[in-house]
């Protein structure tokens, strides 16, 4: 497996204070996880690409987002690998980039619905434009 | 008499230096003891008690006796020469100089240390008077006077003058050659000086200690006392005391291989140590108690005993200073000799 | 650093018996070189080494002390590396400490099978020590005469 | 507090509890008091407890433990780290051996006191956390704090770790900071390698092996030193050549290594003033960083860290490796 | 002083051509000691022992030192070679002057330097060496197998098969262990029982064979050849020689609320009870706790059943005390607990059960009389599912970081036999990884796939729980990348094996070395794989590590191997390099002991006499027989009062002085 970019495995993992090749690929954190079915890539994905450098994949990622942080996976892996710390350090990467944001403002007309109150429409701006 | 100002003293040293070696009280990471004087010294003429006597420099602690020389299965023996040249020894206090007395009657008198004689020969002694003596000395104790020391030169400090005494001829020999960097001084500041210290000794809480209980004969008297149990229980048997004591005279002979020779040396031995004077049968002292009996009845008994009555302390006061446990001649003697 | 020409250092070399001594019977029949200033001693294990050997080493005139032993793990004694792993991290810690050069001593692993690490550990070890130079820190200025 | 803790002990020579006890007695002069055994109640009188106490007492247990009735022994909280080493090492028994915990805010140094330019001093006396001198000239005044001991700088605290008894005031009050502890060694270790060398030479050639470092060391308790055992082919009495020092000092520090509860008494005894600890706490540092945080004495029964290993303990190579300064 | 001779080999040209021998003898010749020395061209030879020989006796030698290639290549001989000439062997020393100098070097010059002081190292160090004899210690001809499982059993059955008297200490009322308790073994699927009661009966049957079940080791002293160990009978209430184990007693006792062990606890037994009908010995026992007897003092409806009078309320616990030449571990494993998997329900669930409970649902002498059915309902099950690897390599600290190694193929064994006795039951193993290394393993795994259609599915189960009344697995297919949710009927969890509680204590009692997953340490994880470090110590079986049938047996068998081999010696000659504390030097601070593999050092209090001083002290004593020699505890030793002969400090210095001179 090619590595894409082992500088940005390392940021993630210290990061996160996870050591992602501690994984043996058990799928334990998917089996575990109640927001499985909403996400694009997999805990046990996350991890594996963390391994691999492939970040910006993650990042770009819907999964990223999904993630309910309710630590079942932290709980259950057998390995100490923590799938949800390193969703965190993910969401944290990318937070600390500017401009880079999951949110930009051309995306909000079209995030608009009915329901959705405005001002965490606006505050979701604020915290994801910085 | 002659003086020469303070701020001006390492010229004198410099062309004391010039005649040859001079050993004086310098301070070296913290500490004062005798070594050899260069201009990058720091004097301390100040510190009254080094932590090393100034026997230091007539009887070293380390001195090599000779060298066996190893050339496969043949040995070849060179001995040492006793030193063969003049040097001074500067800034000795009063007890001190004392103290070479009592060592010439060890290493002199009847069995000739030639190492020893040489330097004593060779050697001449620049005493200091004591401004300032401290709570721990008891020199007077030995009739000793701290304001007026012995050696071939006398030397005081008053106010920021330092004044220069030769008493005798070879005191007067080395001062002549030092030319005329000293200048001609009268005696009045120096005699009123050596009144103040006299005040001041007659204040110290160790002026009256005596020794009027020992001396010569008092073996018996002494030996089975059962004080020395109680005052050695406390000693770690360390050879601090001897170590920092001038009048201490024991050594031991060693041998180190060298891989290419084997040198012979001696060095300071201690009474209070367990390996001392060992025999294959172990130490004849076996208890610490027995040890520290023998270092102070030697001082008080043994040494007056074959010395015309002369003790063998010149009160010092190291090892009142330096002891860890604070155990000393002067609680010796004060326990023994009733109070 | 000055290089002296005229510089042969004498190197301890300190072998386990059981791993690092084999090590370096291999080296010798594979004809493996290293420089001759290396002098082996066998010990049983390296955690007969006691740093006054070491020190002893230095005082009479050693450049250099290298302690080989069986890779941890692999001790014919079963714990005896750890052993001395310990002690020599320590005592070489506390040579620094006093100023010594940290290249005169060094412990290596080196199993019976590894004939060629044995002489690159030796070649390396000397070329250090011959940057270095002469011991004068540490050593006894009588065997020095 | 001396009242207190001699009324105590004479209760327990009057009701047989103990048939001596190992204090302080009172000295020439105020300041210089001698470690002394005490075999009555009557003994007691010249009992003295005050800021000049600093010998850990500890060591004179190995010779005071024999079975014959108890003997009272007097620690600080320093000391008892010193006494449970030694149990831990089976030097003494303490089936025989009754402690009476004493309280301690602090040794003071007179030669601090002295190096401030106070002279003639004849008595001292505690207020507070002042100490108010007399002297031939004059009261003086100044702050304990500033006069302590060198090894009463680095505190572990006023807890005791093992007794009998307690008579202490001050018995919760925390260590002070730890982290000071070292800063004298990671000064050292900040300097370059040139400098370090200079700062040793300089300090250990002062040495006279007198012992008394070794001796006072409650570590030390060989009953023969290898340094004076004509057949170890090691023995060696004086520092004929500036490498017998180095040689002498590096090895007791390493034979006291992990067993050394850094008590102080090393340097608090050298009379040419060496500081010796920093040796010991050097070996402390690296121990507890290499190997986990490790006092010796907290408990007796401790596993050292020189008898015992990890398999993940870093490699030797971590320092002749390290980057040279 | 020595006499010292010094040999110098050409060895041929391959030290001849790169060192000048000739020098290398002259050189010596001036080293103060050297009586004698000589070259020649082979020293191995015949004709050059018999210079040496010949040299020794000519001029008198106290030592020699020969050059020459590695001790490891002839020590041996030249120590052979010494001894002939009438000096003892371990005045020998040999200078590498081969590997280590001739063959590494191109110089001839610089390399006869360096073999000058090679040689003149190994003379110093010979002028210090002081003769040594090797010790002898007599050899107790019995064994002792500490557990009677399969690993025990085999044992001591190969011993006893030798003519050697071996015991078996169990702690269990029988023998048999964990395979007594399977049903099945994979891969040839034959029943357990009737594989291991033949050799459960053998046991029984040996005349070399002593059993002592219900019992255990309370106490271990000596050493090699020479244990004296203490074994406690703990009292079965039931006389072992009188009982016939007809089982009467068992139909009568009205306490019946005792869970049933042997079944894992699946159902209950009676107060008196025999574990199953083959136990070795089949004699009753009564649990104490559960006796009403015991509890009220009435009942003793036994006692009144017994026609062989064998009940005896009064027993007590019995200690034995005996003499072994040798001590076998095999004391086996436990599957772990599993309180700290809640995720499974398997304390809340009873038809989530282990692998080992299945073993017991599936048998015929089981619970549920050989069916599979639900333990809640006593239902038939229609889909059965595996969770593999619970507890194995889980670093988090609820399991063991290591492979349990069996649960791979009993799980396809169990899911094979399913499928084969009940076609309707859906099977589902969820693994992480498929382990089958060995003979026949893959080929059976992949026929519970293939020929018996079980599903094998790679991922992990996050969780079990219970809805409307049935087990729901929620899962993840990792090769499909999907989660699953599974409606289930039964839950089998291949929960991860450890070793006995029972092994930390022994190993401590044994001075065995443990490691920190409690497995007792080989005394080479290669070479010496069923050997304890300590000597007179083996290891059969799991507790060494995670093993299957076959391979417990063979290690069995290896075991055995060894001790018969150390049994068949009458005397056990032990290594003369050994430490040694000088005991005026001792200071009795146990630093030694710590560090010492082999538990060689022991502590006495002795009566000294200190150049005239006269003292009980507490000294350190070697034990030569344990002593293998490696020296840690001369470096712990401050004083230097422990030291290693053939290596001593003076020895090792003096080589150091010679190399740096």
């Amino acid at each position: 497996m090619v590595h894409k970019s082992l500088e940005q495995a390392c940021l993630i993992m210290d990061r996160s204070g996870v050591d992602t090749r501690k994984c043996m690929m058990c799928g334990k954190c998917s089996a575990t996880c109640p927001a499985f079915d909403e996400m694009d890539y997999h805990p046990h994905q996350f991890v594996k690409m963390v391994t691999e450098g492939d970040i910006e994949s993650l990042l770009s990622s819907k999964s990223l987002w999904k993630c309910l942080s309710c630590f079942a996976c932290v709980e259950r892996c057998p390995r100490g690998v923590e799938p949800a710390n390193v969703v965190e350090a993910l969401r944290v990467t990318l937070l600390r980039r500017q401009g880079e944001n999951y949110i930009t403002a051309d995306d909000i007309p079209g995030l608009l619905d009915d329901k959705l109150p405005q001002q965490a429409i606006v505050s979701a701006f604020r915290k994801y434009k910085k | 008499m002659q003086k020469i100002k303070l701020e001006n003293i390492n010229e004198l040293l410099q062309s004391m230096a010039q005649i040859g070696k001079v050993y004086a009280p310098i301070e070296k990471a913290g500490q004062v003891n005798y070594y050899e004087w260069n201009k990058d010294a720091k004097l301390r003429l100040d510190v009254l008690n080094t932590v090393k006597s100034a026997k230091d420099v007539f009887f070293p602690q380390t001195e090599d006796l000779a060298s066996f020389k190893t050339e496969g299965k043949e040995i070849s023996i060179q001995a040492e020469k006793p030193l063969d040249e003049d040097f001074a020894v500067f800034g000795v206090r009063a007890c001190d100089v004392k103290s070479f007395d009592i060592l010439d009657k060890v290493f002199i008198e009847e069995n000739t240390d030639e190492f020893y004689k040489a330097r004593r020969e060779h050697g001449v002694v620049i005493s200091h008077a004591c401004n300032e003596p401290e709570e721990t000395c008891f020199c007077t104790t030995f009739g000793i006077d701290a304001s007026a020391p012995k050696g071939d030169i006398e030397t005081y400090t008053v106010g920021d003058t330092l004044y220069w005494l030769p008493v005798t001829d070879k005191g007067k020999e080395y001062s002549a050659k030092l030319g005329n960097i000293l200048e001609e001084a009268d005696e009045s500041q120096v005699n009123k000086q050596k009144e103040t210290i006299k005040a001041i000794m007659d204040k110290l809480p160790l002026k009256d200690v005596t020794t009027q209980a020992f001396g010569a004969g008092k073996t018996m008297e002494y030996f089975d006392r059962p004080e020395w149990k109680e005052l050695s229980e406390a000693c770690i048997g360390c050879g601090t005391c001897t170590y920092v004591c001038p009048t201490c005279q024991c050594y031991d002979i060693r041998d180190y291989d060298t891989g290419k020779s084997i040198e012979r040396f001696r060095c300071w031995d201690s009474c209070m140590y367990s390996d001392f004077t060992m025999m294959a049968h172990g130490n004849p002292r076996k208890t610490q108690t027995e040890r520290f009996r023998q270092r102070f009845m030697h001082k008080l008994v043994y040494f007056p005993d074959n010395n015309n009555g002369e003790f063998s302390c010149v009160g010092c006061g190291r090892c009142v200073a330096k002891c860890p446990i604070s155990m000393n001649i002067v609680k010796v003697m004060k326990a023994l000799g009733g109070k | 650093m000055q290089v002296n020409s005229e510089f042969k250092p004498k190197i301890v070399a300190f072998c386990c018996n059981w791993c690092s001594y084999a090590g370096a019977d291999l080296a010798g029949s594979s004809r493996l070189s290293y420089p001759a200033d290396v002098k082996i001693i066998k010990v049983p294990c390296s955690c007969r080494v006691n740093p006054l050997f070491v020190l002893r080493a230095f005082e009479k005139g050693a450049d250099g002390v290298i302690i080989c032993g069986c890779h941890p793990g692999d001790c014919h004694y079963s714990t005896g590396n750890y052993y001395a792993r310990r002690r020599m991290t320590l005592l070489f810690s506390m040579l620094d400490y006093l100023g010594i050069e940290k290249g005169r001593t060094r412990v290596e692993w080196v199993s019976a099978a590894e004939g060629v690490k044995f002489s690159t550990v030796m070649n390396n070890f000397v070329s250090k020590i011959y940057q270095l130079g002469e011991n004068v820190k540490l050593g006894d200025l009588r065997c020095r005469k | 507090m001396q009242e207190v803790i001699k009324k105590r002990v004479k209760e327990l020579f009057d009701n047989n509890t103990i048939v001596r006890a190992i204090g302080w007695e009172n000295g020439e002069f105020f300041y210089d008091h001698t470690p002394a055994v005490f075999d009555s109640a009557a003994d007691m009188d010249v009992f003295v407890y005050d800021n000049f106490c600093a010998s850990n007492l500890s060591k004179y247990l190995i010779n005071h433990c024999a079975p014959e009735g108890k003997t009272l022994v007097l620690l600080k909280p320093c000391d008892t780290y010193s006494f449970n080493q030694l149990l831990t090492e089976h030097r003494i028994n303490k089936d025989n051996i009754y402690i009476i915990g004493i309280g301690c805010d602090g040794m003071v140094d007179i030669d601090k006191i002295r190096a401030l330019g106070i002279k003639g001093i004849t008595k001292i006396t505690q207020n507070g956390d002042e100490l108010v001198i007399d002297t031939m000239y004059g009261e003086k005044k100044c702050k304990k704090a500033d006069v302590l001991l060198e090894k009463c700088l680095s505190c572990k605290g006023k807890k005791h770790m093992i007794y009998d008894e307690l008579i202490s005031e001050n018995e919760d009050e925390m260590p002070q900071d730890a982290s000071k502890r070292f800063d004298l060694v990671n000064e050292l270790e900040n300097m370059t390698s040139e400098e370090r060398f200079a700062f040793w030479q300089n300090e250990l050639s002062k040495c006279i092996r007198c012992n008394a470092c070794r001796n006072i060391c409650p570590a030390c308790s060989c009953r023969k030193c290898v340094f004076d055992n004509s057949a170890s082919g090691v023995a060696s009495k004086a520092n004929a050549d500036s490498f017998e020092e180095k040689m002498f000092h590096i090895i007791r520090a390493f034979h006291v290594a992990g067993r050394c509860t850094d008590c102080g008494e090393c340097t608090r005894v050298c009379p040419q003033g060496i500081p010796l600890h920093l040796l010991n706490r050097k070996f402390i540092k690296d121990i507890n960083t290499l190997y986990g945080e490790y006092q010796a004495g907290e408990t007796a029964d401790q596993r050292g860290p020189l008898t015992d290993y990890t398999q993940q303990d870093v490699e030797p190579t971590f320092i002749s490796d390290k980057e040279v300064k | 002083m020595q006499k010292i001779g010094v040999f110098v080999c050409w060895c041929g040209s391959n030290i001849a051509a790169t060192v000048d021998v000739a020098e290398v003898v002259q050189a010596v010749k001036t080293q103060p000691g050297v009586a004698f020395a000589t070259d020649y061209q082979y020293m191995c030879s015949e004709a050059g022992q018999s210079i040496i020989k010949n040299a020794i006796k000519e001029h008198d030698l106290t030592g020699i030192v020969v050059c020459s290639c590695s001790p490891r290549m002839h020590e041996a001989t030249f120590r052979k070679t010494a001894q002939a000439a009438g000096l003892n062997p371990y005045m020998v020393e040999i200078a590498n002057i081969r590997e280590h100098c001739s063959w590494i070097h191109k110089d001839k010059n610089e390399a006869t330097q360096k073999a000058i002081i090679l040689a003149n190292a190994a003379v110093a160090k010979v002028n210090l060496n002081a003769p040594l004899v090797q010790g002898e210690s007599s050899v107790t001809k019995r064994a002792l197998v500490i557990g009677g499982g399969i690993a025990g059993i085999q044992t001591a059955l190969d011993i006893a098969e030798a003519g050697y008297e071996v015991d078996i200490v169990e702690k269990e009322p029988t023998i048999g262990g964990k395979m007594a308790q399977l049903d099945k073994t994979f891969p040839t699927l034959d029943c357990s029982a009737c594989i291991l009661t033949p050799k459960m009966v053998d046991v029984a049957a040996n005349e070399n064979i002593t059993l002592y079940t219900y019992s255990e080791v309370e106490q271990v002293k000596g050493f090699v050849g020479n244990f004296s160990v203490t074994i406690k009978k703990k009292a079965r209430y039931v006389k072992e020689d009188l009982c016939t184990g007809c089982g009467e007693c068992m139909s009568k006792c009205p306490s019946k609320k005792g869970k049933d062990e042997f079944n894992c606890g699946l159902n209950n037994r009676t107060a008196i009870n025999i574990p199953f009908a083959q136990a070795i010995p089949n004699v009753a026992y009564i649990d104490a706790e559960q006796c009403i007897k015991f509890k009220t003092g009435k009942c003793g409806l036994c006692e009144k059943t017994c026609s062989a009078n064998a009940i005896d309320y009064n027993q007590k616990d019995e200690i034995i005390e005996r003499e072994y030449g040798a001590i076998v571990m095999a004391t086996g494993y436990e599957p772990i607990k599993l309180d700290k998997f809640d995720e499974y329900q398997y304390s809340k669930h009873p038809d989530v059960i282990t692998s080992l409970e299945l073993e017991r649902i599936m048998n015929a002498a089981g619970p549920t009389g050989g069916t599979l059915l639900k333990m809640s309902d006593k239902e038939h099950p229609h889909s059965v599912t595996f969770i593999q690897c619970v507890g194995s390599r889980d670093i988090s600290g609820r399991g063991k970081p290591y492979c349990s190694k069996i649960c791979c193929m009993y799980t396809a064994k169990h899911a094979m036999l399913i499928r084969d006795k009940y076609p309707d039951v859906e099977v589902n193993v969820f693994y992480i990884d498929v382990r089958t290394p060995g003979k026949n393993f893959d080929e059976f795994y992949r026929r519970a796939v293939e020929e018996y259609g079980v599903n094998y599915i790679k991922g992990q189960v996050g969780k079990v729980y219970e809805k409307d009344g049935h087990l729901v697995v929620q899962a993840v297919d990792l090769i499909a990348n999907k989660q699953l949710v599974l409606d289930t009927d039964m839950v089998v969890l291949a929960t991860a094996i450890e070793p006995s509680k029972t092994a930390r204590d022994l190993a401590s009692m044994l001075t065995a070395s443990i490691d920190t997953n409690d497995f007792i340490t080989e005394a080479h994880p290669k070479l010496r794989p069923v050997e304890s470090p300590t000597a007179g110590i083996f290891l059969s079986g799991v507790c060494q590590g995670p093993k299957d049938i076959p391979e417990t047996v063979s290690q069995a068998g290896a075991a055995a191997a060894k001790v018969i081999g150390l049994l068949a010696k009458d005397k056990l000659l032990t290594n003369p390099c050994v430490a040694h504390s000088d005991e005026l030097l001792c200071n009795g601070c146990s630093q030694c002991e710590k560090v010492c593999p082999y538990g060689a050092i022991s502590y006495i209090d002795k009566e000294v006499n200190d150049h005239g001083v006269r003292e009980t002290r507490r000294v350190a004593q070697v034990n030569e027989a344990l002593c293998q020699g490696c020296g840690a505890c001369t470096v712990t030793c401050p004083s230097g009062a422990m030291d290693l002969k053939g290596f001593t400090n003076r020895q090792i210095m003096a080589e150091v002085d010679a190399i740096c001179k």
